[in-house]
C-alpha cells in the first residue's frame, strides 16, 4: 500500500510548487534540510522571497555549477549553494535571534508525525540514542507560519498525521498547514481541515491514511 | 606591544589542561578550526568537556577527539553524521556523556556567556524531552525554559583573515558559530588564513573586534574548490 | 517585488497611532533619525512609550516629542542635557512617567526583545535603586536582576547606506542603538543617506539584514563637519 | 580649604600620567566621561592601550584637528574623536555585552562618593529628581578592574572617601583602586590602603580628608 499511496497525487516537484504559490511577495523563508528546499526551484516569477539558512544567511541562491562549489558557502544541510545579490551573512547567535525573534514569515519543514493540534514531532525517532535536533526546536516555536512539507504517510503507509504524536516532540501547538502529496491540510482550532485535494484524491482517500479527524472544507480556487 | 601570533598550533594549544571546557567553532566542515583540532589530539589534554554544534559530520572536527579518547562531554545539537560512531560506541559504554541542545538555545547560550548574562529564558524547547528537568516559567501566556550561560576555557575558532591586535573577518557562511564562541572563552585561539598589518582591515567590516581574541595561529587555506564537508 | 521606499518621512510614519510604544536611535545626535522624529512631531500621535538612550541631548532628538506633549512614558538611561527642561517640568507635573534603566541593560532589553528573549538576569543594577522591586536571583554567588524585554511598535533608526530589501550599513559610531533597535519592533522605519541598488552592498558588510527593517526614508546627510551634537 | 586641598599633590594632568603608568601593556580600558579621559594622552610610548567607549568603539584616538571633527564618531560624552588604525565599530549590544562579559580590563571612572568596601556612587546626587546612569553600572559589574580618577575631595572640601556611601549607589564592592590629587589606595579585604602618596603630602593629611580608617602600606618605589 505504501507505495501505491506515495504515488497518488502530487508528486514532490509539484508539491514544491504548490507550496510555492502560497509563498507572498517579500517573505523571509526558512527550507528544513532535504524535501523543503526544492521549494525555491519553484517561485512564481516576479515573486521575491528571500530564503534564510540558519547556519547564517539571507539570500539563499540555486545550486552552484559542478566546479563552482565554495567550502565558506554551505546551506543548513552542509551543501553548497550560492548566495543572490542582497543576500547577507551572519553569525549563529545573530541567526537564531532573527528566527527566535519572530522575523522569519515563515518556515518549510518536515516531519515524522504531526498531530491534530500542530504538535510536531520531527528531530528523533523513538527509542534512538542521538536525535538530531539542530535548528528545528528554535523554527518551529520562532516562525510566524509553520508549514509541513511531506509525503502523507511513512514509507511503510502508517499514518504520520496523528491525534497525538507518539515520537518526541519537537513542540506543541506550532503548524500551521500541512503539505502532502495527498493535500493541504489546515492546522485550525476546529481541528485538521482539509482545503484542497489533490487531482484524483478523494476525501475520504485522505482520511483513510490519517489518523486524525479531518473536515473538508476546500478553498476556492486560487487563480 | 601587541602580539598574538603562535608559531604554530600546536605551540598554541600546549598549555590545555586535562578538565577544560573548550568551544570548537564550525558547522560541520564549514568555518572548522580543523588545525587546531589536530594539534590538541597531538596535545592529548584529556577529560575535556567540548561545546560544538555538530559532532560526527566530518572526521577532521570533534570526531577526531572522541576518537582519541579525549573528551568526557559533549554539548552539541547534532551529534549525528558519517563520523559519530565512536560517539555512539562511547555513549552506550558510558564513558561520555552527551547534552543535546537545540541550536538555536545553544548559540544564544553562548552568547550569554560572552555577554555576562548567567541565565534567560526561551520558549525553545518547551514541552519537549530537552526540556525535561528545566525550571520552566510562563511569559505571555507561553512556557519558556531557564537556559544556562556556557563559558569555556578556551575557544578553538577560524576566521579568514585577523591583524596583529585580533581583530577578525570570516568568508561567507564560515563565521557561524566563530564569532559567538570568540567571545565566550577565557583563551579564543583564532586559526586565520592571513594575518594582515593594522589597519589594513576596515573597521567596518570587523567582525570579531581584537579584545575577544587572545591567540592566533596563521595556516593555509583550504583548496580552492575542495568541498570539506563531503567526504 | 520587494519595495520598503517611502516617498517621505512624513509618509512613512502616517499611520501611527496614539499609545504606540516607538524606539528610537542615536546616541545623542550621533545615529539619530531626526527627520522621522520631525515627521512624528508633525503627525500628533500622543501619549506614546518612547524608549531611546539620551533624552535632552539635542533638541531635534525625543526632546521634541516631550516639548509637543506626545509622550507619556519615558525608557532611557540619561534623561539630562540642555534640552531637558520640559522634560524635568512634566515630571514634576506628573504628566509624563520615567524608567531610568542602565545603557547595557537598556541594550540587552532591546536585543532580547528583537531575539525572542522574554528576560534575562544580569548583574548590573543589583544592590541599588534602581534595582529596587525588580526580581532578584544569585549566580556564581552573585546578586542578579531579572530584566525584560522591551519590544515596539515601530522603531526609527538611522543608517548610512541601504538597498531595496532594507539591507543597512552605518558609518561609524552611528551605529550605537540602531542595530539593535532594528531587531525589535514590528514596524523598523530606517532613514538612510543613500539608496542603492541590490548587491552593491558587500555582503559581508551588511550590519542589519534586510529581514528587520519595513520601510526606508531617505533624507539628506547632514553638512561635512557639521558636530550636530554641540548645540 | 577645598581650593587648598585640592591644589595639593599631583595635577590632574599628573594623575593621569600616573593612572597610565599602571595599565598593562595590550590591555582594553574604558575612560569615562570628563577627567578620565585625559589618561588617554599619557600613555608611555611603546605600550599599546586599547581605549573602549560604551558607545560602540574599540581604538579610540585623539581629538581631532579643528575642522576635522566627524559627527558619526563621537565618544560616551558625545565629544568628537578619531579611531586608531585597528580600531572597530559595533553595536551597543555588543559594546555592553563586551562590558558585562568581563571583557575590558580596566574601566577608570569618576566618582561622587566611594566607600571602604569599594561601593561606588556615581550616578546621582541625593535627592535629584534626575539621575544620569549611561554605562556606570554596566562599567562597574563587568570590567576586571575598577580604578577611580578623582579629587580626593569634593569642591567644598567634603571627603569623597567614606565608610558607607550616603548618596545613590551605582554597584557595590566594585572599586579595585582609588587615583586622587592626594594619594594612591587599594581597596583591600583589609580595607583601604595607601600604597603611594603625592609629592609633600603626608599620611596623615591624606587621612585627615579621608571619612574611612585607612592604612599606610607603600608600595616600593616603581622603576
Amino acid at each position: 500500500m505504501s507505495n501505491e499511496q506515495q504515488a497518488m497525487g502530487w508528486t514532490m516537484p509539484e508539491l514544491a510548487s504548490r507550496v510555492a504559490s502560497d509563498l507572498e511577495d517579500g517573505w523571509f523563508v526558512n527550507l528544513g534540510i532535504g524535501l523543503p528546499t526544492l521549494v525555491a526551484d519553484y517561485i512564481p516569477e516576479g515573486k521575491e522571497i528571500i530564503f534564510h539558512s540558519e547556519n547564517g544567511l539571507l539570500g539563499l541562491g540555486p545550486k552552484p555549477a559542478p566546479g563552482e562549489e565554495d567550502p565558506d558557502l554551505v546551506n543548513a544541510g552542509k551543501e553548497p549553494i550560492t548566495l543572490v545579490p542582497g543576500g547577507s551573512y551572519f553569525s549563529q547567535a545573530d541567526s537564531f535571534a532573527m528566527i527566535r525573534g519572530g522575523h522569519l514569515d515563515a518556515a518549510i519543514l518536515g516531519a515524522f508525525q504531526v498531530s491534530q493540534f500542530g504538535d510536531l514531532a520531527s528531530w528523533k525517532l523513538p527509542n534512538a540514542t542521538l536525535g538530531r535536533v539542530g535548528g528545528a526546536m528554535d523554527l518551529t516555536v520562532g516562525s510566524k507560519r509553520v508549514f509541513l512539507f511531506m509525503q502523507h504517510t511513512t514509507k511503510k503507509g502508517e499514518a504520520k498525521i496523528v491525534e497525538e504524536c507518539s515520537y518526541p516532540l519537537t513542540a506543541k501547538n506550532c503548524v500551521d498547514r500541512i503539505y502532502t502529496n495527498l493535500a493541504v491540510i489546515a492546522v485550525t482550532e476546529d481541528g485538521l481541515v482539509v482545503t484542497e485535494l489533490a487531482p484524483n484524491v478523494t476525501f475520504e482517500y485522505v482520511q483513510e491514511h490519517t489518523a486524525a479527524p479531518l473536515k473538508l472544507r476546500l478553498a476556492t480556487v486560487r487563480g | 606591544m601587541i602580539e598574538k601570533k603562535f608559531e604554530s598550533a600546536v605551540q598554541a594549544v600546549s598549555d590545555m589542561q586535562d578538565g577544560a571546557t573548550l568551544l570548537v567553532g564550525g558547522f560541520g566542515g564549514s568555518g572548522l578550526p580543523s588545525h587546531l583540532v589536530a594539534a590538541l589530539a597531538e596535545q592529548g589534554a584529556k577529560d575535556l568537556t567540548v561545546v560544538s554544534n555538530n559532532i560526527g559530520a566530518v572526521s577532521d572536527g570533534v570526531a577526531a577527539l572522541i576518537s582519541n579518547n579525549q573528551v568526557s562531554k559533549i554539548i552539541c545539537s547534532f551529534p549525528v553524521g558519517p563520523h559519530a560512531d565512536d560517539l555512539v560506541e562511547r555513549l552506550q559504554k558510558g564513558t561520555i556523556e552527551l547534552e543535546i541542545v537545540p541550536q538555536g538555545t545553544l548559540a544564544e547560550r553562548i552568547r550569554a556567556g560572552g555577554a555576562g548574562i548567567p541565565a534567560f529564558y526561551t520558549p525553545t524547547g518547551a514541552h519537549t524531552e530537552l526540556g525535561e528537568g528545566k525550571e520552566t516559567r510562563e511569559f505571555n501566556g507561553r512556557l519558556h525554559l531557564l537556559e544556562q550561560a556556557i563559558v569555556g576555557d578556551y575557544a578553538f575558532i577560524k576566521a579568514s583573515k585577523a591583524d596583529r591586535w585580533g581583530n577578525l573577518v570570516y568568508r561567507k557562511t564560515m563565521r557561524n558559530f566563530n564569532p559567538v564562541m570568540a567571545t565566550a572563552a577565557k583563551i579564543t585561539i583564532a586559526e586565520v588564513n592571513e594575518i594582515v598589518k593594522i589597519g589594513e582591515i576596515d573597521p567596518e567590516e570587523i567582525v570579531t573586534p581584537s579584545v575577544f581574541v587572545q591567540r592566533l595561529v596563521q595556516v593555509e587555506a583550504h583548496e580552492e574548490g575542495k568541498v570539506l564537508v563531503h567526504e
